[in-house]
């Protein structure tokens, strides 16, 4: 049973990596900006496991290790992400990043 | 008896062996998934006649006995029925989200059933986490209850789809919490080494089973409250709470895709069953040395149909309970037994080495003692379980 | 009690705090102030006597006691006090004198609001010439030499309402300042050489033999000896002080402060000041084997003696008389102690103080009956209407010319005669003294028919007829009488007490002494001098006396330009203004010229400078630095402004950049490794 | 074969996930297609045999995350109804043009590279037994770390989206009055 190689993996991550990348730049709402940059994590992992399973020692299980240890702060991340959003919202009135630029310079 | 025990195993093999060697294993794995979509297809029908028979019986009345004889071909009535009912959707519902809601429903469902040990090396795919795959599975639900809420765009549907969501997340850390004590006896993920974990008989008759253990009673317990609640069956069925909303999430829905939502429902709780039977009641394991002629994948039937019967039984008698205490059971009573018991088992294999004698009684006693003072504590004292009594002022 | 020398130094100090005390005092405490100072100078009389009698009977001649007043990194200032002869009978003269003209003056000055300023000034000059005789140290001695000179300016513009007064105490204080400086320079030059002002200092002192030789030895510019430099400008000290020839211009003048002043100060004490300097520094006056100085000390004493005594013969104010005449009896101390040493100068210096003093208190009196009247020609017959104070009077004034046998200025101007007509330089201060002596008898008689014999003028009449003085100033003059007359046969020929009390010997009684033959010579001639003055003085005067009104003075009728040359004081004051004056006026208007046009343009064009500057500063300041930094801080605001717009606050523009420099990075990276 | 075929189908189906959830108009559809696209990287996982990683995928992220995305879309969903919002930014072009530098920039090395290109080495022994002992000695720190961390999140979370009592009881806080104002906020 062949794998497909590495490269394809790879490919596959960076077009993810570029999809997350492009929404979380291009769209307006708060919370798919956070959707695209949970996308952009996953392409991550992505290459972890890749680079887990087509590395040369896969019983070390560092990548298996580093992506387990990503999804959970991943979810811890997106929870307080979202909680900032709904604050926000319930403040603002409104989601759109462009509202939310009062830091600026 | 090994034969008539590996009967199906031997009949998959010998009709796989028509197929070419490549394709075999697809081929057998074809096979597997229609005979197992036959099986459980037909228990959803039994099932829904079997419940409506018992609660009648219960209620002191006949159930269905008008079609076929005691009315046993009252689902096929009822299927052929929601066949031909026309299809209703709402007109400002979201279409897509609207139809693919049952799909996401079941199919997750379907595949939970890949995992179970039903007998001796029958079970479908035998994972080596297994059971970290049914509950993968399992969390698949919440999202179809959301879609089929969200996409009738209807105020009731949208809060029963906001309560079963609710519901479902909060039981679901008890169901798993309550699952690791059988995992940690096993020290494996895999069910069939979880069941042959459970095999062999303490004192010459009684059987390893985890529910001879206290944690293990504990632990059925709690699962067994978990697994009505995560199917959303009576004492919890609020969501659908026929008084109340209707139907909750199924309200804009019918025809077959309100079949669809009551298989998938049904297929849910076989499921879960079918997991209380190989964690806690040993899977197809005899409960007795002299009882093992008959096949163990007969022994796995028995089990689960006394636990259906025992999931019907209670939706006859308990009265339903309302969200804030259904949360409040579930986050204040469950998690925290659950985590009690965690300890508890714990200790119970780490005192495994106990040599001297009554060792046995001392850990049961020890073990039982500190399930209950907890049991009792928690119940009692710390208002977890009973939320005080809300007031209601209707004149308002 | 040889450790009375240690309480000596009450003596100055009494007076001194008297003074200061008095000061302090506010004008109505007129009692207090009086009774401070009469008391202080009671104490210092009683220790004076003290000290006299202790000299008389411990057989010590000097008893001195030294302190250091500073020292400096490596010499020390040392003053201190001496008792000897001469000190003690200075002290028992100065403090008898001082307390009997103080309670005169408690009479005289009666009605003066400042009664109390005036005693106060009094004891303090009571504490200066004390301090002055006790002085073992020439820079103590000056110290109390300039009080002296202080208060002597203070009492005589005692009223200095009065222009006059004022100005003749500035006139006083100059002329004297004048003399002073000549003693200081003296002062520094002794110190100097000598190394010490200590006079007796175990050996060290400056009037010790060690000191005097190394003077002696030394020499000056001028060839001359350096012990006579510094004893001539000692002595121009007190010349200033003592009211010599050239610097008695001020003497006469100071008759403007009240009567009892110039009593004390002018005729007993302070002008004797000088006189007692001369006598202190006789050692080194006389050191060396032919000294100079004693020369001129006494040609100046004698020319003294004569022109003082001529002017005196035109004057027409009472006091002003009596003043020349102290210059002229002063000149004849001068001389007594150019010629015949410290006893009789000095004997003549005690004589003349009792009865000056008398004769100005005398004159006080006077005034005070004549409700302030001072010029002669308008008293007369004041015989009858003040018989006590003619009596008084009349006593002083034959003490002053020399009336034999009974009165004091017998002996001493005969022992100054006879000491002259000894002189071995010349004899011509002989003959001046004679002269002198004739002069004096002149004056007085003049003075005397004057005042008190002829018809009361009608001065009087004008106001309150002349009344004679209260008891308290009558009864000092009563006692000042009895001293004038018998204070003379402390030195008789017979007795010459005075002269070994001073060099410490004993004295013995020898009658025959009297009529040695030059001795016995000398009283006659001076005798016969004085009949021949009377006589004439009589003859010239009394008539004119009792005629009314009077016409001019007869002296005057006959040698009108000899007595109108004499009654301007030869025009000295106006020579003085016409050179001196005027070139220290020429000298301060050079001064206020170079002040007003040389140093103001200096300081005038370097402030405009300055404030050019800070123009061009302020200027530079102003457009260079502020401009520049303002445009400095606006290019900051611009391009803070700009970097600002990057940073607009949208999250997407931010990820934006970042994603574009990762790029920008990794493309770097594959072609720069590649 | 199979592997290929399967992996080829799955990236043009997680990738389609992702297109359609950054492009997607509606909220609630761009999140259910992130789950998606979710669980088309956990089957990636299993196909790469990383078994345990896959279910950890599947049951955190689309059990929890994609719902937890769900329910922040429905508390924001003032935001829908607002008339004529255009969803993406004025400058999307240039936020799009930016990602294809990104993807052009992370491709290059990747084809060029030659190392990369090797296939797959023999399958590992998927057991969990490993990673259990793994967890619990070389990594049992970052374990103990990460559940600090998920209680503070919890916890966070739960405090940041509490509703405050100030504008809790504000009359005009129901549902149908929030719609209300949104719509005024936003023509203010």
């Amino acid at each position: 049973m062949m794998n497909p190689p590495l490269s394809h993996y790879l490919l596959l991550s960076a077009l993810l990596f570029s999809i997350g990348f492009a929404g979380a730049v291009a769209r307006r709402g708060a919370i798919l900006v956070l959707i695209g940059i949970e996308l952009m994590l996953n392409a991550a992992n992505l290459n972890f496991i890749a680079f887990w399973r087509f590395g040369a020692n896969p019983q070390a299980l560092t990548g298996v290790m580093f992506v387990l240890f990503s999804i959970a702060i991943a979810a811890a991340e997106v929870a307080v992400g979202l909680a900032l959003v709904i604050a926000i919202y319930r403040q603002r009135k409104t989601t759109r990043l462009d509202a939310m630029d009062s830091l600026k310079g | 008896m090994n034969a008539l025990d590996q009967i199906f195993v031997s009949t998959l093999h010998r009709l796989a062996g028509f197929a070419p060697a490549s394709a075999r294993p697809l081929v057998s794995m074809l096979l597997i998934i229609a005979g197992l979509m036959a099986l459980f297809g037909t228990c959803f029908a039994l099932a829904t006649i079997l419940e409506r028979k018992t609660l009648g019986r219960m209620q002191n009345r006949y159930g269905p006995n008008r079609v076929g004889p005691f009315g046993l071909f009252q689902p096929i009535a009822d299927g052929v029925k929601m066949l031909i009912k026309e299809d209703i959707v709402p007109f400002s519902a979201d279409q897509a989200l609207h139809f693919l809601a049952p799909l996401v429903l079941t199919v997750p469902v379907w595949l939970a059933f890949a995992v179970l040990p039903f007998g001796r090396n029958m079970s479908a795919i035998e994972l080596d986490s297994g059971i970290l795959f049914f509950f993968a599975i399992g969390s698949a639900s919440e999202l179809a209850v959301f879609m089929a809420g969200w996409s009738s765009q209807n105020k009731y549907s949208l809060l029963g789809a906001m309560r079963a969501i609710a519901q479902m997340i909060s039981y679901e850390v008890p169901l798993v919490l309550a699952s690791v004590p059988a995992l940690i006896a096993a020290g494996s993920l895999s069910l069939p080494a979880i069941v042959q974990a459970q095999s062999g008989f303490a004192l010459g008759w009684v059987p390893r089973w985890n529910v001879f253990t206290p944690w293990g009673l504990a632990g059925f317990a709690l699962f067994l409250i978990a697994a009505t609640a995560e199917s959303n069956r009576c004492p919890f069925d609020l969501p659908e709470g026929e008084s109340e909303l209707i139907a909750g999430y199924l309200t804009e829905y019918s025809g077959f895709k309100y079949a669809l939502f009551f298989l998938g429902e049904y297929l849910g709780l076989f499921a879960v069953t079918g997991l209380a039977v190989t964690l806690f009641l040993g899977g197809w394991q005899a409960p007795a040395p002299w009882l093992q002629w008959l096949p163990t994948w007969g022994w796995f039937a028995l089990k689960f149909s006394a636990l259906i019967f025992l999931f019907i039984w209670a939706r006859a008698t308990l009265p339903r309970l309302r969200l804030d205490q259904l949360l409040h059971f579930a986050w204040k009573f469950l998690v925290p037994l659950a985590l009690i018991n965690l300890v508890v088992a714990v200790a119970w294999c780490k005192s495994g080495l106990w040599q001297f004698p009554a060792a046995l009684e001392i850990r049961w006693l020890l073990g039982a003692g500190v399930l209950a003072a907890s049991y009792v504590g928690l119940g009692r004292s710390w208002k977890g379980g009973y939320p005080e009594r809300r007031q209601y002022n209707y004149a308002q | 009690m040889p450790h009375l020398i240690l309480f000596l130094w009450l003596v100055p100090s009494l007076p001194l705090l008297a003074a200061g005390w008095g000061a302090l005092l506010k004008r109505q405490r007129r009692r207090l102030a009086a009774g401070l100072a009469i008391g202080a100078m009671a104490l210092s009389w009683l220790l004076s006597c003290a000290a006299f009698f202790s000299t008389l009977r411990v057989r010590i001649l000097r008893q001195s006691c030294n302190f250091t007043w500073f020292d400096l990194a490596h010499t020390t200032v040392q003053l201190g006090w001496m008792l000897d002869p001469l000190t003690a009978i200075m002290l028992m003269m100065v403090t008898f004198l001082a307390l009997v003209i103080f309670i005169y003056s408690l009479g005289y000055m009666a009605r003066d609001q400042n009664f109390t300023r005036f005693f106060c000034f009094m004891s303090l000059f009571g504490a200066g010439m004390l301090g002055l005789v006790i002085a073992n140290s020439l820079l103590l001695l000056f110290i109390c030499w300039e009080l002296v000179g202080l208060s002597s300016y203070l009492l005589i513009g005692f009223w200095y309402e009065k222009p006059a007064a004022a100005a003749a105490a500035k006139k006083a204080f100059i002329t004297t300042r004048i003399g002073d400086i000549a003693l200081l320079l003296g002062m520094l030059w002794l110190y100097s050489r000598s190394g010490t002002l200590l006079f007796y200092n175990h050996g060290q002192g400056c009037l010790e033999q060690a000191s005097l030789d190394r003077l002696v030895a030394g020499a000056t510019m001028g060839g001359m000896a350096l012990s006579t430099a510094i004893s001539l400008l000692i002595f121009a000290g007190a010349v200033g002080k003592s009211g010599q020839v050239p610097l008695h211009v001020w003497l006469p003048d100071a008759m403007e402060g009240p009567t009892p002043v110039s009593a004390l100060i002018h005729a007993a004490t302070m002008v004797a000041a000088g006189v007692f300097l001369v006598a202190r520094m006789y050692p080194l006056i006389s050191a060396g084997p032919h000294p100079a100085a004693l020369q001129v000390v006494t040609w100046v004493g004698a020319v003294t003696a004569v022109f003082a005594a001529a002017i005196a013969m035109a004057q027409n104010d009472i006091k002003r008389i009596i003043a020349y005449s102290t210059i002229s009896q002063l000149g004849y101390m001068m001389m007594g102690l150019g010629v015949g040493g410290v006893a009789v100068g000095m004997f003549h210096l005690i004589t003349h103080a009792f009865f000056k003093s008398l004769l100005f208190l005398g004159a006080g009196s006077v005034i005070h009956g004549c409700h302030g009247e001072q010029d002669i020609r308008k008293m007369g017959g004041l015989k009858q209407l003040m018989p006590w104070t003619f009596a008084t009077y009349a006593a002083g004034m034959m003490a002053l010319c020399g009336v034999p046998l009974f009165f004091s200025g017998f002996w001493s101007k005969d022992a100054i005669l006879g000491a002259a007509r000894d002189w071995p330089f010349s004899s011509a201060p002989f003959y001046l003294g004679v002269a002198g002596a004739f002069l004096t008898a002149f004056y007085m008689t003049r003075q005397v028919c004057w005042v008190f014999f002829g018809k009361p003028a009608e001065a009087q009449g004008a106001q309150a007829p002349a009344h004679e003085s209260p008891a308290v100033m009558t009864i000092p003059l009563a006692i000042l009488a009895v001293f004038a007359v018998l204070a003379g046969f402390l030195g008789t020929p017979a007795w010459p007490w005075f002269d070994s009390y001073l060099n410490g010997a004993n004295a013995r009684f020898t009658f025959a002494a009297l009529f040695a033959r030059p001795q016995l010579l000398l009283l006659l001639l001076s005798t016969l001098v004085v009949g021949i003055a009377f006589a004439l003085g009589w003859r010239v005067y009394s008539r004119v006396a009792w005629q009314s009104p009077r016409e001019a003075d007869p002296l005057e009728k006959s040698l009108p330009p000899l007595f109108w040359l004499l009654q301007n004081k030869f025009f000295i004051d106006e020579l003085y203004a016409a050179t001196v004056i005027r070139l220290n006026t020429a000298f301060s208007l050079c001064a206020d010229w170079l002040d007003r046009v040389v140093w103001a343009g200096a300081v005038r064009a370097v402030s405009g400078l300055t404030r050019a500057l800070a123009q061009i500063n302020r200027a530079l300041d102003e457009s260079g630095i502020n401009a520049g930094f303002d445009l400095g801080c606006q290019g900051l605001r611009d391009t803070g402004s700009i970097l600002s717009w990057m940073q607009n606050g949208r999250i997407q523009r931010y990820l934006r950049v970042l994603g574009l420099a990762i790029c920008l990075g990794l493309l770097a990276l594959i072609w720069g490794s590649a | 074969m199979l592997n290929e075929i399967s992996f080829y189908l799955l990236a043009a189906l997680t990738v389609a996930c992702a297109v359609a959830a950054m492009a997607l108009r509606r909220l609630v559809h761009c999140a259910l297609c992130a789950a998606a696209a979710f669980a088309g990287l956990a089957l990636i996982y299993l196909q790469l045999d990383a078994e345990f990683v896959g279910f950890a995928q599947l049951l955190v992220y689309v059990g929890a995350i994609a719902i937890l995305i769900v329910f922040a879309v429905l508390l924001t969903r003032g935001e829908e109804a607002a008339p004529g919002g255009r969803q993406s930014s004025p400058s999307w072009i240039s936020g799009v043009g930016i990602a294809v530098l990104l993807l052009a920039g992370l491709l290059l090395p990747i084809l060029a590279s030659p190392s990369l290109q090797h296939g797959a080495p023999p399958a590992p022994v998927p057991s969990v037994k490993r990673i259990g002992e793994e967890l619990m000695t070389r990594y049992v720190l970052p374990l103990e770390m990460v559940g600090v961390l998920l209680t503070a999140a919890l916890l966070g979370a739960v405090v940041i989206a509490l509703r405050e009592p100030s504008d809790g009881n504000l009359p005009g806080n129901s549902p149908a009055q929030q719609r209300a104002k949104t719509g005024e906020a936003m023509n203010l």
